[in-house]
């Protein structure tokens, strides 16, 4: 039983013509992660491994709190821990919720050759269907992020889905319902946007000067934002400074398909028409001039 | 908690201090978060380590283990020599006006009545003066030097910026901003509240932590108002429950002193129980101790508790000595003990010095079990290599093991940190043969009765009469049990005479057998039974009020007074009198809490705590329970002195209590409990040079959540941390495998160097901590690891024997 | 430098050779995207409470079928009680993933005895565990129970068994545990309160 | 009936067929990745995934067999003086005019380029291939170096096809050459008209 029908795919990896557009109205929906609110518990790591039932393997402890230490194919989002010093003195502990961005214009999708195996919904959402993947690992070169895990056991990717199954019954996703202290926050983009710079204004009021909204516009935007509270040096926490899709995946996604293709079918037709215009070369040729 | 989690977002100033709010609480943490954001209001938190809760905090300063009351006691000084205080609240609540007796002295580290053999004090010279009708003396001008106010100027004067500096090593600069942080909520418009666990009860000191930061909330006005209040963030969802079940030898359900060989006669009893007033027209509430003890009697023995038996006062076993944990495994040590129920609970791995556990566990002659999940209490007596290294063949206890309903097989209440006691249904059924608590030890019961009734033995008379009127007696049902302990009427509950005309006759307040609406019905006839007077009302003639689910917040002030039932009768938040000023006007009016309204005190967001027609010139005190009606600067019911004073912790890394230099004796708490034996357990600084602390993680509740599989994965294995430079110190890099040692045992676990644990600056020299994280052991589904509590030292408070987990020496090198 | 992908597919000559191909029947099937079924449909809410630290969230576990005989429910998912006025729906690590410590493989499910000296459990019933266990206590109690003490006061003691409580099951479990413990005289009580 | 020159051993033109068969293999099935419109090709190996596991293996046989005739004929492919010339007159060439070109070895400039061209391609097919060939070896680098390799793949692939379709349309246009790879005998007309200089050496040889 799934609500969202074809209508609500607005973009389909490795399709050449688009989607239906007709739902221009539906709401783009949002997550925004407040770092200054979050206490690094993990909670979004348990609640989003139980309610997609995954349980990764039991790790080790290699002298961090990051447990595991990276996304995994089990593991869809990870807090990451940076132990930093911005202003000399004064120690930061800060923590981030890494997982998928769900770009507005998604590499992934970009780069991905199965027609359907990577899809954008009308509301925003990037999920991944495993039916179509075919595990060869392209969303991984597409992604600005670097967040799609292709996993040993069946060689398909995965990546936060952003609960989109609960999103498609209008239920939050399990992260944001968790959040302990309200550090996630679900809505629509605009209403996420908004509050995203009240919090950044608010805590230029508690004296983080560089506090801002990252949600950045090389990728379109994304739907998974962060309120920073050092919104100018986000490389702090390993978040891209101004992350867009990489050149090289445009100019082998974009321009080069169609040209290669035009070129070797065109080349195939000139061929043609070469040999329609100029005939075959002779092998006879010799023995006329000899007879001459 | 004197207030309430949602309490919490009225504030404007957080303190977490001795706890760690944001891992060990989260979801109560949110409410700290909504201040922040809703009122600005500011958090500080003041740990040896840059916890998670620092990772949001706007200030964080460190501290040395052990050393909360110097920090504290530096804070009182700073609000009393700048005159911060809020001085008529302090008039108003506190006893800072009256007189202390002449004799009462403090020298060089010992108060005066110090007893050095039996390490305790007379306290004959401690108190207030009465005069002759009984009634304390006061001077309201509070410049007599006898007045607990200048008593505590003249006691606090001695703890400096410099010199708390010096002991703490908290940087002085550091150290004055968290003092003028807090001074400003003395303003009577401002408000702050303490967030505070076991990292400030648990140490020898733990009491005098948690007393003086009362006193520093007396002083500055913030007990009694939401808001505000000393929290305590408790550990288990129903050790709040279990603590007022008063599962404990010194306390019978519902707080009532137990009897002592000194009770020879019920009369003796209930008159060393009974509360009066020590000031004019005070509650005294304890003065209604009879009522509440002689209720619990008949709900225990029913019609076989009658006058003419005392209410069957021989029945109730009296306590000779103390019966702590401590010391009922110093007693097991001492072969003294055969036999251990352990019910959902896990001392082997709870309980410091694990070696000592394990040693007297296996004098046992049988060892009972009852939980839900593999504890490693359970399997003592199984080898599992260096992780529990013992030898079964030379363990003759005989070990039984009952598998118990978990929280989800089991209908019931818990009761929260913020005094709500709240219904759940059950989820599912027990798996496998597992039952209930309840189930097992009627079962229990039941066939210990059958078995007195046929073979008779030693005093079977309690037994056969203890009062079980359950439908099914082998398995009592969670609604009848919590009925029994609201109370119900045995016979027609009549109302008291009526002061204003009493000729009139007495009516009938509760029919005989309903159930009764709150204590105030209780009565010392026999006419009424109660299992725990503070939980009366909670299943009233209105039916069980904890099944209520009604969150709605009228006032906005976070109170839901019809969420579940808050003992005592519903009152949300304790003291709350003392929200408003002498003449019954809230002290802050964007906060309303309660008001004098000309006849009633009623109609405000929460029951008054306090009898609501005491009109505010009779000059009736916030403190209802406490016989003088205010709340206590100068307590005379602590173990090691009337005012906290700093003493090290019994391991100390600097040797010398600088309060005292010259003092060998009060060194560490003159008047802690050491059996023989623990005292040479202690580690010297100079074998083991390194202040520890042992502490849980956000992703696992101690012991428990190692077999859960999700809390394995986010926190897999056992580690211990330390900081940058003691890593260098000794060549440990990231993630090395290292070996802690104490004095009693060993920790082998990975190492994690992070900057968030400095060296601090103390007394002239480096003290470096190393931390040491409590979840791991031999049982559960993460790797497995050693139990942190071999380490720890077998020593507890003063007054509740709360083992100093918190404050130890141990050296640490790589495996 | 990227022009936009759609457009450039359209003017693109591939599309004209894809086109006729697919008219030949050889078009990849055309999966629609479809999220996952609703996990949560038509399983029976229970609400509860936390057992882990004293915040005491809500909690709706969601157990399997709708309370039919034939069925034995299980937990399938818990989730924060958005209504609990404490936590409004929210769990910490630990309550997120308490569904795991309820299923866990360190259950233990029937009654077991470790015989003196042995070094393993076995199974035993619950009559055969109960009688022995009450037939210790009796034998304790008998033997150590103190009637008066030596100032020939009545105090009726029993000191030689201690009763650690548990602070994780329910006030009226604590409280029938106390009036038992009480009424059989003893005195060495204590619970994780204290710790 | 005139006389057959013998242009390539057997073993030469089994090893050509074997790396025209993998070409093609390989070639789909990397299409099918290359572009959304060629992604039914993946049918024709059983699906996606089948395409996505045996498009390396399939690469590899092509570029092992491709190596084996490398091996034989690269000496006859160095570009020399005279190559310089027939490049010159390459416009005369593609406008049917035979006669106007210089006398040209075993293989005229056009052949040279389009064996070199499929030589460098194949290797850097094979070198960006691995790299970023899951799940053994695409692990081992960077991403950055990955989205360069892929990059390169396409091109590499794109320059390779082309080259195979100029070698195809030559062996089309220059009537007699088919048989050279098919029968591995030329006539001795052809060799005179196209391969004069290659016609005297074998003629004196034999």
């Amino acid at each position: 039983m799934s609500s969202l029908q074809s209508l609500d795919v607005v973009a389909r990896s490795a399709t050449t013509l688009p989607t239906p557009q007709i739902r221009t109205a539906a709401p783009h929906v949002a997550k925004l992660i407040d770092e200054s609110k979050c206490i690094g518990c993990k909670a979004c790591q348990v609640a989003c491994m139980n309610w997609n039932d995954l349980r990764d393997d039991i790790g080790n402890n290699v002298g961090v709190y990051d447990n595991p230490s990276d996304l995994t194919p089990s593991s869809w989002t990870v807090m990451k821990f940076f132990e930093v010093e911005p202003t000399e003195g004064n120690l930061e502990w800060l923590i981030r919720k890494d997982g998928c961005m769900h770009c507005e214009d998604p590499g992934c999708l970009k780069a991905c050759p199965s027609p359907g195996a990577i899809v954008k919904y009308a509301n925003g959402i990037v999920d991944f269907v495993s039916e179509n993947c075919i595990g060869c690992g392209y969303c991984v070169k597409g992604c600005p992020f670097d967040v799609p895990r292709i996993s040993q056991k069946d060689n398909k990717a995965y990546k936060c889905t952003l609960c989109s199954d609960r999103v498609s019954v209008g239920l939050e996703p399990a992260c944001v319902k968790t959040c302990p202290t309200g550090a996630i926050s679900y809505g629509t983009k605009d209403d996420m946007v908004a509050y995203g710079n009240r919090r950044a204004e608010e805590l230029k009021e508690r004296g983080h000067q560089n506090a801002g909204l990252y949600n950045p516009e090389g990728v379109g935007g994304t739907h998974v934002m962060y309120v920073l509270k050092h919104a100018d040096k986000p490389q702090l926490e390993d978040l891209p400074a101004n992350p867009s899709v990489s050149p090289l995946v445009s100019l082998w996604k974009g321009t080069t398909k169609p040209l290669a293709v035009a070129s070797m079918l065109g080349a195939m037709v000139l061929g043609f028409f070469h040999y329609m215009k100029v005939g075959p070369i002779e092998e006879k040729e010799k023995t006329e001039k000899e007879g001459a | 908690m004197t207030n309430s989690w949602t309490d919490i977002k009225n504030t404007d100033l957080v303190l977490i201090m001795g706890g760690n709010a944001a891992e060990a609480h989260p979801c109560g943490f949110k409410w700290v978060t909504e201040a922040m954001q809703q009122r600005k209001a500011k958090l500080i938190v003041v740990d040896p380590r840059f916890t998670r809760s620092a990772a949001v905090a706007d200030y964080y300063a460190p501290i040395r283990v052990g050393t909360d009351i110097a920090f504290l006691a530096g804070v009182i000084n700073y609000l009393l020599s700048k005159d911060r205080i809020h001085l008529d609240y302090v008039k108003l609540n506190t006893d800072a006006t009256f007189l202390t007796k002449e004799g009462y002295a403090f020298e060089d580290g010992f108060f005066s009545g110090y007893n050095g053999e039996r390490r305790s004090y007379d306290k004959s010279t401690w108190g207030y003066q009465t005069g002759k009708d009984g009634y304390v003396l006061t001077d309201d001008t509070l410049q007599n030097p006898l007045c607990v106010f200048q008593q505590m100027k003249k006691h606090y004067a001695r703890y400096t910026p410099e010199l708390v500096s010096r002991i703490t090593g908290t940087p002085q600069d550091q150290f004055l901003k968290v003092c003028e942080m807090l001074a400003a909520t003395s303003a009577p418009d401002k408000v702050m509240t303490i967030c505070y666990a076991l990292g400030w009860t648990q140490h020898t000191v733990g009491s005098q932590n948690i007393r003086t930061m009362a006193m520093i909330q007396l002083l500055l006005g913030n007990m009694g108002r939401p808001g505000g209040g000393v929290n305590a963030l408790r550990g288990h969802a129903n050790v709040q429950g279990i603590t007022d079940m008063c599962a404990y030898s010194e306390v019978l359900s519902g707080y009532l002193s137990a009897p002592t060989d000194a009770d020879d006669t019920r009369a003796k009893y209930l008159e060393t129980r009974t509360g009066k007033p020590l000031r004019p027209n005070q509650m005294a509430f304890t003065q209604n101790f009879p009522k509440w003890h002689t209720s619990l009697m008949k709900a225990y023995y029913g019609n076989a508790a009658t006058k003419d038996n005392q209410f069957a006062y021989d029945w109730l076993p009296k306590r000779d000595a103390a019966y702590d944990i401590l010391a009922m495994f110093e007693r097991m040590h001492q072969g003294k003990m055969n036999g251990f129920l352990c019910q959902g609970f896990n001392p082997l791995a709870a309980v410091p010095n694990k070696k000592k556990l394990s040693a007297g566990l296996a004098k046992l002659k049988f060892l009972v079990v009852m939980d839900p999940l593999e504890t490693e209490t359970s399997e003592f007596w199984k080898n599992y290599g260096p992780l529990n290294d013992v030898d079964p063949t030379k363990i003759a206890t005989e070990v039984f093991r009952f598998p118990t309903s978990c929280f989800a097989e089991e209908t019931g209440t818990f009761t929260n940190s913020s005094r709500v006691i709240s219904w759940k249904e059950k989820a599912v059924d027990p798996p496998g043969l597992a039952k209930p608590d309840s189930e097992i030890i009627a079962r229990l019961f039941v066939k210990l009765r059958e078995m007195y009734a046929k073979d008779g033995g030693t005093l079977p008379e309690p037994i056969a009469a203890l009062n079980w009127p359950y439908i099914n007696a082998s398995a009592p049902h969670p609604a009848e049990l919590l009925r029994e302990i609201n109370g119900r009427a045995l016979a027609d509950v009549m109302s008291p005479p009526d002061p204003k005309n009493p000729a009139a006759p007495p009516t009938v307040l509760v029919k005989a057998g309903d159930q009764l609406p709150g204590f105030a019905m209780l009565r010392d006839d026999g006419s009424t039974s109660c299992g725990n007077w503070i939980y009366a009302g909670c299943w009233g003639p209105t039916g069980n009020l904890t099944a209520r689910r009604d969150n709605s917040d009228p006032t906005g002030l976070g109170v839901f007074p019809n969420w579940g039932f808050a003992w005592p009768a519903n009152r949300r938040i304790l003291y709350n009198r003392a929200s408003a000023d002498a003449n019954g006007k809230p002290w802050d009016p964007s906060r309303k809490y309660l008001a004098w309204n000309g006849s009633s005190w009623a109609g405000g967001a929460d029951i008054p705590d306090i009898r609501p027609d005491a009109a505010p010139e009779q000059g009736v005190g916030a403190f209802i329970m406490n016989p003088e009606g205010v709340a206590r600067l100068h307590a005379v019911g602590m173990a090691e002195g009337p005012f906290p004073e700093h003493y090290e912790p019994f391991e100390t890394p600097v040797g010398v209590n600088l309060m005292c230099p010259t003092n060998a004796k009060a060194v560490s708490n003159p008047a802690a409990r050491v059996y023989k034996g623990d005292l040479e357990a202690f580690g010297r600084k100079e074998e083991f040079p390194y202040a520890a602390t042992t502490y849980r993680l956000t992703e696992h509740l101690h012991y428990w959540t190692k077999h859960s599989r999700s809390n394995a994965i986010v926190q897999p294995a056992p580690f211990v941390e330390i900081g940058v430079d003691l890593a260098k110190e000794k060549g440990i890099r990231q993630g090395d495998r290292v070996r802690v040692k104490s004095n009693r045992g060993e920790v082998v676990a990975a190492c994690v160097v992070t900057k968030r644990m400095k060296a601090l600056d103390v007394n002239g020299k480096k003290v470096h901590h190393v931390g040491i994280p409590i979840h791991w052991g031999f049982k559960g589904v993460t790797q497995n690891g050693y139990l942190a509590n071999a380490l720890t030292p077998f020593v507890g408070d003063a007054n509740s024997q709360t083992p100093e987990f918190k404050a130890f020496l141990v050296n640490i090198e790589k495996a | 430098m990227d022009m936009d992908r759609r457009q450039f597919f359209r003017v693109s000559g591939a599309g004209l050779a894809a086109s006729s191909l697919v008219a030949l029947g050889f078009s990849p099937a055309r999966a629609i995207a479809e999220t996952r079924a609703f996990k949560l449909a038509r399983t029976t809410e229970t609400r509860s409470i936390c057992p882990y630290c004293s915040v005491s969230c809500g909690l709706v576990m969601y157990t399997l079928g709708d309370k039919a005989k034939n069925v034995k429910a299980s937990i399938v998912h818990v989730e924060g009680d958005p209504d609990h006025p404490v936590n409004r729906g929210t769990l910490c690590p630990k309550g997120a993933g308490v569904m795991d410590m309820i299923q866990s493989p360190g259950r233990v499910k029937v009654p077991q005895v470790r015989e003196p000296g042995t070094s393993t459990w076995k199974n035993i019933s619950w009559d055969e565990a109960l009688t022995r266990v009450a037939r210790h206590l009796k034998a304790d109690r008998d033997a150590n129970l103190v009637a008066t003490n030596d100032k020939g006061v009545t105090v009726n003691r029993w000191n030689s068994t201690g009763f650690l409580l548990s602070s994780a099951a329910s006030n009226e479990s604590g409280y029938l545990s106390v009036k038992v413990a009480r009424g059989l005289g003893m005195v060495a009580l204590d619970t994780q309160a204290r710790i | 009936m005139a006389r057959m020159l013998q242009r390539y051993s057997d073993s030469e033109r089994m090893n050509h067929w074997f790396i025209a068969l993998t070409f093609v293999l390989a070639g789909l099935s990397g299409l099918a990745f290359f572009h959304p419109a060629f992604f039914f090709f993946v049918n024709l190996f059983g699906g996606g995934s089948w395409a996505r596991i045996l498009h390396p293996l399939l690469g590899l046989l092509m570029v092992a067999g491709f190596a084996l005739l490398f091996a034989k004929l690269w000496r006859d492919n160095l570009i020399n003086a005279a190559d310089h010339e027939w490049r010159k007159k390459m416009g005369e060439m593609l406008r049917g005019n035979k006669a106007a070109m210089p006398p040209v070895g075993k293989y005229n400039f056009g052949q040279k380029v389009t064996f070199w061209a499929m030589a460098i391609s194949l290797a850097v097919l094979l070198v960006t291939g691995v790299m970023f060939w899951r799940p053994w070896f695409a692990p081992l680098f960077p991403i950055g170096l990955l989205r360069v390799a892929v990059l390169l793949h396409s091109i590499a692939a794109v320059v390779l096809i082309l080259s195979t379709i100029m070698h195809v349309y030559a062996a089309i246009w220059v009537k007699g050459t088919l048989r050279a790879m098919t029968r591995g005998t030329v006539t001795e007309g052809w060799a005179q008209v196209n391969h004069p200089l290659w016609h005297e050496q074998v003629s004196k040889g034999n």
